[in-house]
């Protein structure tokens, strides 16, 4: 093991997949010449060459679409939005065309395609760039969603993507892009599959569910809360969909107590989603209510005070923690 | 690239044999939706058989095709049976698509038939990239990328071709330009004079071509594909055709007058290429009423043959959502083919010229 | 009262209105010659002239911006979409223009802006032309989203939101423009709040959440209950967002067990949402979990048997109920 | 349509002191940003000066101007003080969008700038909608729509000329060609020879403007204008300028070589206007080097006044998500006026011509 960045880590994924298969290739706004604007794909141009690293113009739905095509005779295409807050110009293509091809062709035409960005709020974007997809992508039959919070889930889960047959979205997260981690040696081949989450933290008085930006939020809590004497247990969610339950239940079946940490807005969001599995699956091991932390339902705010008011914090994971343990 | 093949010229009474199934078949499908036994939306054809006809004389049988939602003549031309068709719209499991597509998401794929698509526009950067994959691999295919004259007033119609010039790839753009888009006559969805002038905008060759006339769709089409093939680059035809039917089943079509159906009705690409191929000596009129007897025949029995097939079955409803293919195992598993597309395996042109035997 | 059809219900509304305010216009593809491609527009052409009812070329996106950008300086854009499924391809102006300008600007520039058209599974238009948006838009922060279920409600509501200072989409039903229903009389103003459910059936054993296609589907459902001496209470929520919370605890409180019928794609789904915020408002009310009955989590196929299977039906509802009951 | 009014002719040193407010402005962002007092994306438009003053000097105050993200300068010249400007940068309730919107969401309801917008091209059919309103209401203003080079590959922009084509609607769309999309120029993102040609897709007249002359840009423009206020009708200027600065803060640029930048800067579009005053004895040294110290002074005080500025309260974070205005009410209630706005009354064209005085 040793310790890469976030962004490394998806890096490192991206050239083995290239490396491995002929037919995967990046596309994507400013990925090939300037290196990526977030800088994941550096130096895979130069490996590469403009064949496989391929530049775009401003054209989401195009070149979105143009994967899916792409798609249908067997290449596996990455493509990258630049954020996924700009994917909502080429909704039709990653909810239309990518997951009903399958289905709607009789099996006949499956996707193995990979979108990925980063997404969620960063930092003072405002409205128009802080989007949180998770829920609306999550919500189409068909498609496969993860979040990896980590270098090693995100180099492993990338990698994961690019090898399943249908279209798996990878939302990333810029906030953590150069956070570090310990990941396997590029030697040994490291693939984490869709669909399962991972306890980050084991504990027994509440199970905080998180995935992606809030799972360091998470686990910063947890530490906090120790000093309260209570023993969180941190079950980063990794995949939205598949959806881990069995992981959820079993740290559930241990606490009895439930927070959702997420990252996107309230409404039909994923914390609400996981909340229903639980109660209908587990309703007699809770002792208390589900609360869910996510942001505020507003669009967000620029100004720095206000967007820290709008997402969630440690504050608000604490005050729903210590609500849900003296409940 | 690898050497470039040659395009077998197909007999013009086997494509007329085509036009004939292509019409026979929507004649037919209209009456069964009629009879309640076809359901959602339907597009018929009827009119622009011309059209699929030249284009699909102009190109090989590995080149790519793709279409919008009026697709059913598509998948006959691109050797789909008439069965495999027919049992789509019936829903039922031997159709092309499984039963799951419906008329408007016909696919085959063993016979390069891309579907099928119902979004309009959205499917024309799925032809690029079905383009960008033959320059990928270096082959000297072609795709083949039909939409109609609505389709040009949407962002992804836009997106596509400037990509397709960006890229230099190999895909003719062609526009079956029936006038209307539902209701809304093209003057009314662009002010442009001529759609082919939309194709300036990027730098794409354009041309006009006469959709009533299979001879000049063919060799127009023919003339860019080969050009196409020789060095990949776009084009775009705006071919000029008419539909006799309303939009949809459900539309009377009454924002046109009979007087303009009936001058294009007088213009009957089948009825011209018959004229022209009687003339030349190719064709009797017994031998036409031979193929249309037969065109008429492999229709009914299509329908039979969609009456007594299964449904999808009810069990299997969950398995079509996500194709397998373990994560180990690394590279592409080869798609379960749908049942559609397995048992389409006989050939509407092979039909066709059975006919004229 | 008398009794009209849900698609007359919606005709008077856009009359009315249209008769009210200079500043409304109807736009988008057949409304105007064609008199709409569901007839919903039906003499409106005639009667109100071309600069008022505009056909629109196949531009979702281009004529959904067209209409913030007119609601920006005053005008109360009503915007067609033909069907919600090709909204997707608008995605963008609907969820980031519309409902962000009002924060973006500092409350300079509110979006009075109505979208409306039918939404939701119809019959056998395949994956691509049957989409439930209701989840993706009720997840914006900004919009608001309602879904008539009978003619008044749709007069009622439809009125109600083109008077609305903000966005609002108006989700029809395409199955239920030809049911009828009483009305007040065309002299009888008819404003119907956003944010009120209503309790279209009284019952003592179960509440039935519901809304649009499924309220017809609840209310037929409770009367085979009755056969089996189950009593539901159906609550029609009308408005997804707001959502009147007091109306389903109320309920609740009265039965204890709650089914949940929803028309859309169930992860992330409208019945998500509600059951989160029932459990963790009147946790202790429940007598069972909470279960949704939901579209299965496929793309929707052609074939009709299939297309049963998905959709949530009487023996679906019927089950579920039991399961509550007998928890 | 309403009497015509006139344009009221703009003071060249006027316009001039605009510039160098907009450049010094820019500037000092720039350093702010760098200090942390600004966050979000920040991206500036020295260089660019000519493009937005010689629009601005074409129209009327009451015209609709809206933009993309690069907008400072939009929001200047459209009389947005500097103070409300750089209040917003800093994400201050005093901002000209109350601090809620940053750098990219420029807003000034009172002096018709709309914004401000950074998802590239989703503000174009927002332009055409201004536009729309223009004719709904017949009116005789005309909307300028700015974008970039990049923001041409959008559907949205596709969709929203064909639009304002069709419908005949007041507006001028103007393609800011700094020949760079972040770091992709522009003969990577289309295959056309130059943008202008693009128009031609749609029928809509287009022209070739310097970009680095204002006198070129106010006069093409104004002409332009002059024609749509007769008849209302959509046009198409292709503006070439240059962006001295990367594409954001964080873009250091290295996709462009120095000597290209060096070329630019020798046309720097300050300089010109200047040297043509002065050439023409309007102008002397000793009162450019007033107006440029008096920039200097507005931009320095706006800081200050950023500085000391509230910041939007907190207990207000969810009155900005929906307007009020009781359904009962019927008719459009006022929106709640920004106090942003509201505190921007005073005029950065004012403040510029107090400078020369
Ligand atoms: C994005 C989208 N908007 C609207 C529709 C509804 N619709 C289906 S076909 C059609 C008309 C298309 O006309 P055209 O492209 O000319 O093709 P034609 O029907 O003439 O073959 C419309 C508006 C749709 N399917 N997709
Ligand atoms: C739909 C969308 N895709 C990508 C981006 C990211 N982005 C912001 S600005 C920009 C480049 C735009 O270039 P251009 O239109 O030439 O304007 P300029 O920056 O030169 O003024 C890109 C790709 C975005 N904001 N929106
Ligand atoms: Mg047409
Ligand atoms: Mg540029």
């Amino acid at each position: 093991m040793r310790e890469i960045t976030y962004r490394q880590a998806l890096n490192e994924a991206l050239a083995e997949e290239l490396e491995r298969d002929p037919n995967v290739f990046l596309m994507g706004e400013e990925v090939a010449e300037y290196n990526g604007a977030y800088k994941v794909s550096q130096g895979l141009l130069e490996r590469f060459g403009p064949r496989r690293i391929i530049d775009t113009p401003i054209s989401e739905n195009g070149f979105a679409g143009l994967g899916v095509g792409a798609a249908m005779v067997g290449l596996r295409p990455i493509i990258e939005f630049m954020t996924f807050s700009f994917s909502l110009v080429a909704f039709d293509q990653v909810v239309n065309n990518a997951p009903n091809m399958f289905t709607m062709s009789g099996g006949q035409f499956n996707i193995p395609i990979t979108f990925r960005g980063p997404n969620g709020p960063a930092h003072q974007l405002g409205a128009t760039h802080s989007h949180a997809t998770e829920p609306l992508y999550a919500n189409a039959p068909g498609l496969k969603v993860c979040t990896p919070a980590t270098p090693r889930d995100a180099k492993g889960l990338l990698k994961t993507a690019v090898r399943d047959n249908n279209p798996v979205l990878v939302l990333e997260a810029e906030l953590l892009y150069s956070s570090k981690g310990m990941v396997e040696p590029p030697d040994e081949e490291l693939l984490i599959p869709l669909g399962q989450a991972e306890v980050k933290r084991e504990g027994s008085d509440v199970s905080i569910i998180c995935y992606s930006q809030t799972v360091p939020l998470a686990l910063a809590t947890a530490q906090k809360l120790e000093d309260e004497d209570i023993s969180a247990e941190i079950v980063d969610l990794r995949s939205i969909k598949p959806l881990d339950e069995k992981a959820i239940f079993d740290s559930i079946a241990k606490t009895h107590r439930v927070v959702i940490v997420e990252q996107d807005c309230p409404f039909c969001g994923v914390g609400a989603e996981v909340c229903y599995r639980i109660q209908q699956n587990i309703f007699d091991e809770l002792d208390a209510p589900i609360i869910r932390v996510s942001q505020e339902d507003v669009p967000m705010p620029y100004n720095e005070r206000l967007e820290k008011a709008v997402l969630p914090n440690a504050d608000k994971v604490i005050a729903a923690v210590k609500k849900v343990c003296y409940a | 690239m690898t050497a470039m093949q040659p395009v077998e010229p197909r007999d013009e009474v086997e494509m007329l044999s085509l036009m004939l199934l292509i019409r026979r078949f929507e004649e037919r499908a209209s009456q069964q939706y009629q009879a309640q036994k076809i359901g959602g939306f339907c597009h018929l054809y009827i009119g622009q058989e011309a059209v699929v006809a030249g284009a699909i004389a102009a190109v090989r049988d590995d080149d790519y095709v793709i279409t919008a939602y009026r697709d059913h003549a598509h998948a006959l031309a691109r050797g789909t049976s008439a069965d495999a068709c027919m049992a789509e719209l019936f829903g039922k499991e031997t159709g092309c698509s499984g039963g799951l597509g419906g008329s408007m998401h016909f696919f085959n794929r063993q016979n390069h038939m891309y579907g099928g698509h119902a979004i309009v526009g959205a499917h024309v950067p799925l032809a690029v990239g079905l383009a960008f994959a033959i320059k990928y691999r270096d082959e000297d295919r072609v795709t083949l990328c039909f939409f109609g004259d609505g389709a040009i007033n949407q962002g992804s119609f836009h997106e596509a071709l400037n990509l397709g010039a960006l890229y230099k790839l190999p895909i003719v753009f062609i526009c079956e330009n029936n006038l209307f888009a539902m209701g809304t006559s093209v003057k009314r969805s662009t002010s442009l004079k001529q759609i082919v002038d939309r194709a300036e905008g990027y730098d794409i060759p354009g041309e006009i071509v006469d959709g009533m006339n299979f001879r000049e769709v063919r060799d127009k089409i023919a003339e860019i594909v080969s050009s196409i093939r020789k060095e990949p680059h776009p084009a775009f035809v705006e071919v000029r055709t008419y539909r006799y039917r309303g939009h949809s089943m459900s539309d009377p079509a009454s924002y046109r007058t009979k007087q303009e159906l009936e001058k294009y009705r007088l213009d009957d690409p089948i009825t011209r290429l018959r004229a022209q191929l009687t003339r030349e000596g190719k064709l009797t009129n017994e031998q036409f009423d031979q193929l249309d007897k037969k065109a008429k025949e492999t229709v009914l029995a299509s329908v039979k043959f969609a009456e007594k097939s299964p449904q999808p079955p009810l069990d299997k409803l969950h398995d079509y959502t996500y194709a397998n293919g373990a994560v180990e195992a690394g590279v592409t598993a080869a798609p379960k083919p749908g049942k559609g597309g397995a048992s389409a395996k006989s050939n509407a042109l092979a039909a066709g010229t059975a006919a004229t035997g």
